[in-house]
């Protein structure tokens, strides 16, 4: 237990530290992902679903604030209301199709579906096609903090995150989060206990869904744009890879290989196409060598040095 | 003395590096840059220091805005170069705006960067999708191409192209019979190039880019559609020439803004571009020098590099180099210069390398490009 | 005369045209499906081996001068060795985990192997031309049927038609659909599962080179044209029924020809219309068409 | 009459692709006595569990529970009426620890399942009660462990606590001694005799030893139909079920 | 078993020693410990669970994880992948029968391929289970039980294997297909291959076989020669809890 505490105040130094050391639209960004990375490790880690569509709910999430803020001229925290619930919405619609069918299965069903909004967002008129939302306004929260400032729109984004992450958090160590071990852990046993599996597995879903929404409305604030990006399957690839790197079903491990994703792809944006092959690499090794991934590792090192966490 | 925000301009050239229209830009783009940079420094002597960066944006909107935005809040950029595609463009040009820094937008297409979307610190140069087809289809109906077909790539970029164009066709005497729209990007245009062969069009007018145009090009090709029916490359450069083939192309209509075997000036410049990337320039490539160029040089008049007093001074005077004859800025941010139709050669004609094309008509700015009264962008109006 | 005011010839044209693109769909689905019936892996890395295939015939012709027709055939025999050797070295270690690892693997190889070729090539690509033998092409009065074009639809059909024979109604196949039944007991009646497996997967990638190979003098042979393809064949197999070899087969023949209907009445869904499709499947029979539950 | 039995099956009948795994079984599960189904490999045993539970859906028959019928009902629903199984290979929750096993069983009544917002500690209160059942099968100990270090004896035990957490009226036992020594043996018979003493067991169970030690009535399957029903002392007596089960020399 | 040693090394088939066998958690074989020898038939009798299939699995290496030692003709094969151990001549007939559903009989009986040319041929094989023969091209998920058992059977014998492991091959078979099993075996038991026979029919095996091996919890319990049958019969029934 106070291994998460622990985890919590370096979380909070950190946040309140790095926009005076790093870029601050960068750690941004990196926020953003980090929420996305931990909503889908609801999913993945504590339910043992792999969804490979999840960018879906990023994206669309993302075109629903952006439209909200700016083609309705509302106020940003409507912005992210709107594509949060429309991400969970969306969200309950895949889940009810995706869930009847478990592993490989229900990961190219999520692909297909995915693939379906995708072709979606590149048809309707308001997201602008290939050219996207473009100069989405931050706006005023609450009509009264500017946005456009760039700290103001940190702090923002840094409460969001934790907002965020404190309800994954929660929902882990939650009586409905002991229900998604023990189906992840042995699925029939859970049935003959008199649990309807697939209804928690919804509610998961949906959840992860929609903090998936949160993360990506909040990224449109950010940069002020919704695009094509964050709802190809790439992104539904990058987001495992996220997970992957920082270990699977870990609390922080999803923050930690964000951190590491993002960073990679900013600072390595000059090696142009090694990143991908980089990327390709890590993921390969994650599989082969590390399948713990870095906080998964560590754990276990602390584990056999005996202290206890 | 000129005052210049932190002693230096720092030039940034933003574009696809490695992707589709890293030919027509790309590397390119960023060595024209540095020309200009060499040549400005060596003959007009600047008392401020010159830097110039770039990065690849993938073509991806959001990463080129959040490059720029990472550019002007970290790096202190100026001014960015080049911006290849229209989606980008936009963002960064947005972007900009907002931190009041300049836009030089040589590589991207699309009219709404001058009309609906335009503002007071971008700056269009070399080329538009209302430039383009207005030589190339006025020319094709003159030599009878009256009935059209369109092959467009469905998104913004295409449906500007192809509504820019008809509107020329039909204004010229032409028939539009029809159009279909391709997913983005597509491989095989087998299908839509039957339904162009079935509507019977003499032209087939293709409103893409990049792959989409040189793939619809050969499998027109296969398909036996060429030479029975004619094809109009809407969007072609120099560099999608060279990689087709004469073969391929010969015979096409295009409309470019620059063509290195033009003229003395042309052939100087270009045979000094071609000792550094071996490949000629293309007119996107030289657009980012003359536009490069341009900027210094009212940066030195106007004794500063704040955005505004800039534009005003690069509006004010006209450009004249081996690029653009008497172009202007306009209000709109468009640069308005003198257009080239040209025909593709037949293998025969072409006496040595890159030797592709005959410029069969100059077609004077005013004509090119959309007259400010049917502007729709907002500064006009003031 | 006309349907739906298409001229019956533009019709007939735009079946033609589904066909070919769905004998490509037709062999990629095969070779995914095979993996999958044995291996229990979706292969992400399918597209990647196409795009290789199609390179290396690229190269084959402007580095070494090997000309079509030795494409052909040393191609899919290269890359289906590379294949194997992935097999060997990678995919190996992960069966007795979640087959979701398989699938995450061959994602990171995909990026690998595309990142390669877009660092060495760039994205533009390369052309290839059609052989001589086949340049040219048939009137069949309704459309011009580029000799070529037949010709890739007549390879895949016998390719297909073919593995299904050999899956179906030889000793070879016996094993193979043994293998996937109950590997254990096969393996108890001395046969060398392991090797089966590694020469299984060899196949699968070296239908994806031919299909490549095929698919060079057709299109513009780029880094990206198989992540562009492999997403659409996916949703082939899944309607198909995963590892079911006829239905990869007829679903992406038939698939093929619905896509190119949908170019003539409304071809903005062209896109999109497989994953419709897909999802209608999904509804009323999870396990595909062909596929029995697992 | 038919008050006395808890559990009815009529002309229970699952076929798979053409092979009748279970064939019309009719069976009488009479309440308050501890009810064995023995029979061969792949006479059906399992399977009828399956059916039972709905884990596999019957081709044809009707199973009654308390006279209602069952037959429509979903897995998790008949779970909730209080037919709660073991399974044949054991099934515990290997990487949560004894006491949470328990209680995930426990916490299903307090309606709290779909609360994410809530935190676990709110299910402490349950772990009174946890305790007292790991008592019962004298797991107390291992409370805190993680279950996968339990040695496999223990893990059945906490299965069967966990079972007995939903106070199941039916329990269905599927090879409750399977894969254990002597001692494990001896100890989970008694375990069940305990713990059958105020509800009704079924159970499938190879070995006759625990068979005729703690049960009343013997049900034996072969190929999927009823062989012979009774007491031990009857069945093992019956020549049909020695020549078909228990193979001897004479008969 | 103290009597082992009386054998002489060469005549001697397959020694297993201290064999222990897990499913997963489950620990099944506690240290096996026979030996078979040539042209030997030997029953492995025991209650249901017991550990008679797995002793047989354990063999062939198809169990979880396995421990001990097993010769097979003198040669250690404890570490030998499952396909190695086959080819050394071993023919498994399961217990589940394990005939492919996706192949035809004959598919199925062609399948395994042979370890040495003292295999039957398909007429052979036809004329000794001539229901076969008609079903020869119908799916192998078709066949009734018996014939099923049949094929499990037909299909070791054509590949020619010296030592066949035969797993409840009477079980949920009638009374006459039995007897034709039983003919069978005799057959093949002149025709000198050795056979390991588990068997929960008592009457069926003991007619057939030399010796007799007990297993009670994954432990060989009892060792009962064909002449000392009469007189242990009393400790037999008692173990097999008649
Ligand atoms: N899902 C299934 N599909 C096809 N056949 C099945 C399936 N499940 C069980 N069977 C068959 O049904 C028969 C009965 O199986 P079941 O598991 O009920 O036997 P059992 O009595 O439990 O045997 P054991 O004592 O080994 O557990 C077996 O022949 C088995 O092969
Ligand atoms: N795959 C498996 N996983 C876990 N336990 C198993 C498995 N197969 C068998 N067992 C268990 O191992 C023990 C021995 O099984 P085995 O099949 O060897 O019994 P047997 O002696 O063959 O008797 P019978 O064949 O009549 O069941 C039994 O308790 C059985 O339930
Ligand atoms: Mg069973
Ligand atoms: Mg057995």
């Amino acid at each position: 237990m106070n291994g998460k505490h622990i985890g919590w105040i370096v979380l909070l130094l950190l946040g309140l530290v790095a926009p005076f050391l790093v870029y601050p639209v960068l750690v941004m960004k990196i926020l953003c992902f980090a929420l996305f990375a931990c909503a889908f490790n609801l999913l993945l880690g504590y339910t043992g679903l792999l969804s490979f569509g999840h960018a879906a709910f990023l994206g669309s999430a993302g075109y629903l604030c952006g439209y909200t803020v700016q083609g309705l001229g509302l106020s940003p925290e409507l912005g992210l209301l709107a594509g949060t619930v429309g991400a969970a919405a969306l969200g309950f619609m895949f889940g009810s199709l995706a869930i009847r069918r478990a592993g490989i299965y229900f990961a190219m069903i999520t692909l297909a579906l995915a693939q379906l909004v995708y072709f979606l967002a590149l048809q309707f008129p308001f997201t602008g096609g290939e050219d996207g939302m473009q100069g989405i306004p931050r706006g005023h929260l609450f009509g009264l903090i500017d946005l456009s400032d760039t700290m103001n729109m940190y702090f923002f984004v840094l409460a969001v995150f934790l907002f965020g992450f404190w309800i994954i958090e929660r929902a882990i160590d939650s009586p409905f989060g002991q229900v998604l071990k023990a189906i992840r852990e042995n699925e029939p046993r859970a049935i003959s206990l008199g649990y309807d599996v697939d209804r928690y597995k919804l509610l998961a879903f949906v959840l992860s869904a929609a903090l998936a929404g949160l993360a990506g409305a909040t990224k449109t604030l950010v940069f002020q744009l919704a695009s094509l990006t964050d709802v190809h399957w790439h992104m539904s690839g990058e987001v495992v890879l996220m997970t992957l790197l920082g270990g699977v079903g870990t609390v922080f491990g999803p923050i930690v290989g964000a951190t590491i994703v993002v960073s990679l792809q900013n600072y390595g944006a000059e090696l142009g196409q090694w990143v991908t092959v980089l990327t390709g690499v890590i993921f390969v090794v994650c599989v082969l060598a590390f399948r713990r991934g870095v906080v998964g590792e560590v754990a276990l090192l602390i584990k056999r040095s005996g202290i206890r966490p | 003395a000129t005052t210049v925000s932190d002693g230096i301009v720092k030039l940034g050239v933003l574009t696809d590096m490695s992707g589709t229209y890293s030919d027509l830009s790309g590397p390119g783009a960023l060595e024209a840059t540095k020309m200009a940079v060499e040549d400005f420094v060596a003959k007009e002597k600047p008392d401020f220091k010159i830097e110039v960066i770039s990065a690849d944006h993938q073509n991806k909107a959001d990463i080129s805005a959040n490059k720029a935005r990472e550019w002007f809040d970290t790096q202190k950029v100026d001014a960015i170069v080049d911006l290849v595609t229209t989606s980008t463009a936009l963002a960064v040009m947005k972007v900009a705006n907002e931190k009041s820094r300049i836009s030089l937008i040589s590589g991207a297409a699309s009219t709404p960067i001058t009309n609906e979307q335009c503002n007071d610190t971008t700056v269009h140069w070399t080329y538009d999708t209302y430039a383009l087809p207005v030589g190339t289809a006025k020319a094709v109906v003159k030599q009878g191409g009256k009935n059209w077909y369109f092959i467009t790539a469905d998104y913004a970029f295409g449906h500007s192209l192809e509504k820019n164009t008809a509107d020329v066709v039909t204004k010229s005497g032409g028939k539009v019979l029809g159009n279909v729209r391709h997913p983005f990007p597509g491989s095989d245009f087998s299908s839509f190039l039957l339904s162009a062969q079935a509507s019977g069009a003499q032209v087939i007018g293709l409103a893409n880019a990049g792959n989409d145009t040189m793939n619809s090009i050969k499998q027109a090709k296969e398909f036996g559609i060429t030479p029975k029916q004619s094809l109009a490359g809407l969007l072609m450069f120099i560099s999608d020439v060279h990689s087709l083939g004469l073969e391929a192309t010969a015979g096409m209509y295009l409309t470019t803004g620059f063509y290195w075997d033009y003229n003395d000036e042309t052939r100087a410049w270009s045979k000094r571009f071609f000792e550094r990337m071996k490949r000629m320039p293309t007119m996107v490539q030289a657009g980012d020098y003359s536009a490069t160029y341009h900027y210094l040089k009212a940066i030195k008049a106007a004794g500063t590099d704040e955005a505004k007093a800039v534009m005003a001074k690069m509006r004010d005077t006209p450009v004249n180099d081996f690029f653009a004859k008497n172009g202007k800025v306009r209000i709109d941010g468009r640069m308005v210069h003198d257009m080239y139709l040209a025909q593709v050669k037949k293998p025969s004609e072409s006496k040595y390398p890159w030797d592709y094309y005959h410029i069969r008509q100059v077609i004077p700015g005013d004509e090119a490009y959309i007259p400010l009264a049917e502007s729709k962008c907002p500064l006009v109006k003031k | 005369m006309d349907i739906f005011g298409i001229p019956i010839q533009a019709l007939m044209g735009q079946l033609l045209i589904g066909l070919i693109n769905g004998s490509f769909y037709a062999i990629l689905s095969l070779g995914l499906a095979i993996i999958f019936g044995l291996l229990n892996i979706i292969n992400f890395a399918h597209g990647a081996l196409y795009m290789m295939g199609a390179f290396c015939a690229w190269i084959g012709l402007t580095w070494l001068g090997l000309n079509y027709w030795v494409a052909l055939i040393a191609v899919p025999v290269v890359v289906g060795a590379f294949g194997m050797l992935i097999e060997r070295t990678m995919l190996k270690h992960l069966y007795q985990l979640d087959h979701l690892y398989g699938l995450l693997l061959t994602f990171g190889l995909a990026l690998i192997i595309e990142g390669l070729f877009r660092y060495r090539f760039g994205i533009s690509g390369e052309s290839y031309p059609v052989p001589e033998l086949l340049s040219g092409g048939f009137n069949l009065g309704f459309m011009f049927l580029p000799k070529y074009r037949a010709w890739v639809v007549a390879v895949s059909l016998v390719v297909c038609f073919g593995s299904w024979f050999i899956i179906e109604r030889t000793k070879l196949g016996s094993y193979l659909r043994a293998g996937t039944e109950n590997p254990q007991l096969l393996q108890a009646f001395g046969i060398n599962v392991p090797l089966m497996i590694t020469l299984t997967y060899g196949f699968g990638v070296a239908l994806a080179a031919l299909a490549g190979v095929l698919a060079a003098p057709v299109f513009q042979v780029n880094p990206v044209m198989g992540s562009n393809l492999i997403i659409v064949v996916f949703a082939v197999v899944v309607i198909g029924g995963m590892g079911s070899i006829m239905g990869s087969i007829v679903t992406g023949l038939g698939l093929g020809l619905i896509e190119g209907l949908t170019r003539v009445f409304y071809p903005e869904a062209s896109a999109v219309v497989i994953f419709v499709i897909m999802g209608i499947v999904l509804l009323l029979r999870p396990a595909g068409l062909f596929g029995r539950e697992r | 009459m038919s008050t006395d039995y808890i559990l009815q099956t009529t002309e229970l009948t699952k076929e798979f692709k053409g092979f009748v795994a279970v064939d019309k079984v009719n069976l009488q599960v009479q309440r308050g006595t501890i009810h064995a189904l023995i029979g061969p490999n792949g006479a059906g045993k399992t399977t009828v569990f399956n059916l039972l539970t709905k884990f596999l859906t019957p081709t044809r028959g009707t199973i009654r529970f308390n006279g209602i019928d069952i037959t429509p009902e979903k897995s998790a629903q008949i779970a909730r009426r209080g037919i709660v199984r073991s399974f044949q290979i054991s099934a515990v929750f290997p990487h949560l620890s004894v006491l949470e096993n328990v209680r995930v069983a426990l916490q299903r009544k307090l309606g709290t399942s779909f609360h994410f917002w809530r935190s676990a500690r709110s299910l402490d209160l349950l772990n009174g009660r946890a305790m007292e059942l790991l008592e019962a099968v004298d797991l107390q100990s291992f409370a805190d462990s993680v279950t996968v270090e339990l040695p496999y004896g223990r893990k059945r035990a906490l299965e069967i606590a966990t079972t007995l957490a939903l106070e199941p009226e039916l329990m269905l036992l599927d090879e409750p001694t399977q894969g254990m020594g002597h001692e494990d043996v001896g100890r989970v018979a008694d375990l069940i005799k305990r713990v059958a003493a105020n509800r009704t067991v079924l159970m499938v169970e190879h070995n006759l030893g625990v068979v005729s030690h703690i049960c009343d009535t013997i049900t034996v399957l072969q190929r999927g139909a009823v062989l012979a029903e009774g007491p031990y002392e009857v069945v093992s007596a019956d020549p049909r079920v020695l020549e078909a089960y228990m193979g001897t020399a004479h008969g | 078993m103290a009597k082992a040693s009386a054998f002489t090394p060469d005549s001697e088939m397959l020694r297993v020693h201290d064999l222990h066998a897990f499913y997963g958690e489950s620990h099944i074989l506690h240290g096996i410990d026979f030996q078979v020898n040539r042209g030997e038939l030997v029953t492995l009798l025991g209650r249901n669970g017991a550990g008679r299939t797995t002793t047989l699995k354990a063999i062939l290496g198809l169990v979880g994880k396995r421990s001990g030692s097993i010769m097979i003709n003198g040669r250690q094969v404890i570490d030998l992948p499952t396909h190695r151990i086959a080819h050394l001549g071993i023919g498994y007939c399961p217990e589940e029968r394990g005939i492919y559903a996706s192949l035809t009989t004959e598919e199925n009986l062609l399948l395994p391929p042979a370890v040495n040319s003292t295999g039957m041929s398909l007429d052979e094989i036809y004329e000794m289970f001539p229901n076969l023969k008609e079903r020869r091209n119908s799916p192998g998920s078709r066949l009734s039980g018996g014939e099923q058992q049949m094929l499990a059977m037909a299909r070791i014998l054509r590949t020619g294997a010296r030592l066949l492991l035969l797993d409840e091959i009477t079980e949920g078979l009638a009374p006459v297909i039995v007897q034709a099993l039983g003919r069978v075996i005799a057959q093949l038991k002149e025709k000198g291959l050795t056979i390991i026979l588990v068997e929960q029919n008592f009457r069926f095996a003991a007619p057939l076989a030399d010796r007799h091996y007990v297993i009670e919890h994954g432990r060989i319990v009892e060792m009962v020669s064909k002449d000392e049958l009469e007189s242990k019969m009393p400790v037999l029934q008692k173990l097999l809890g008649v």
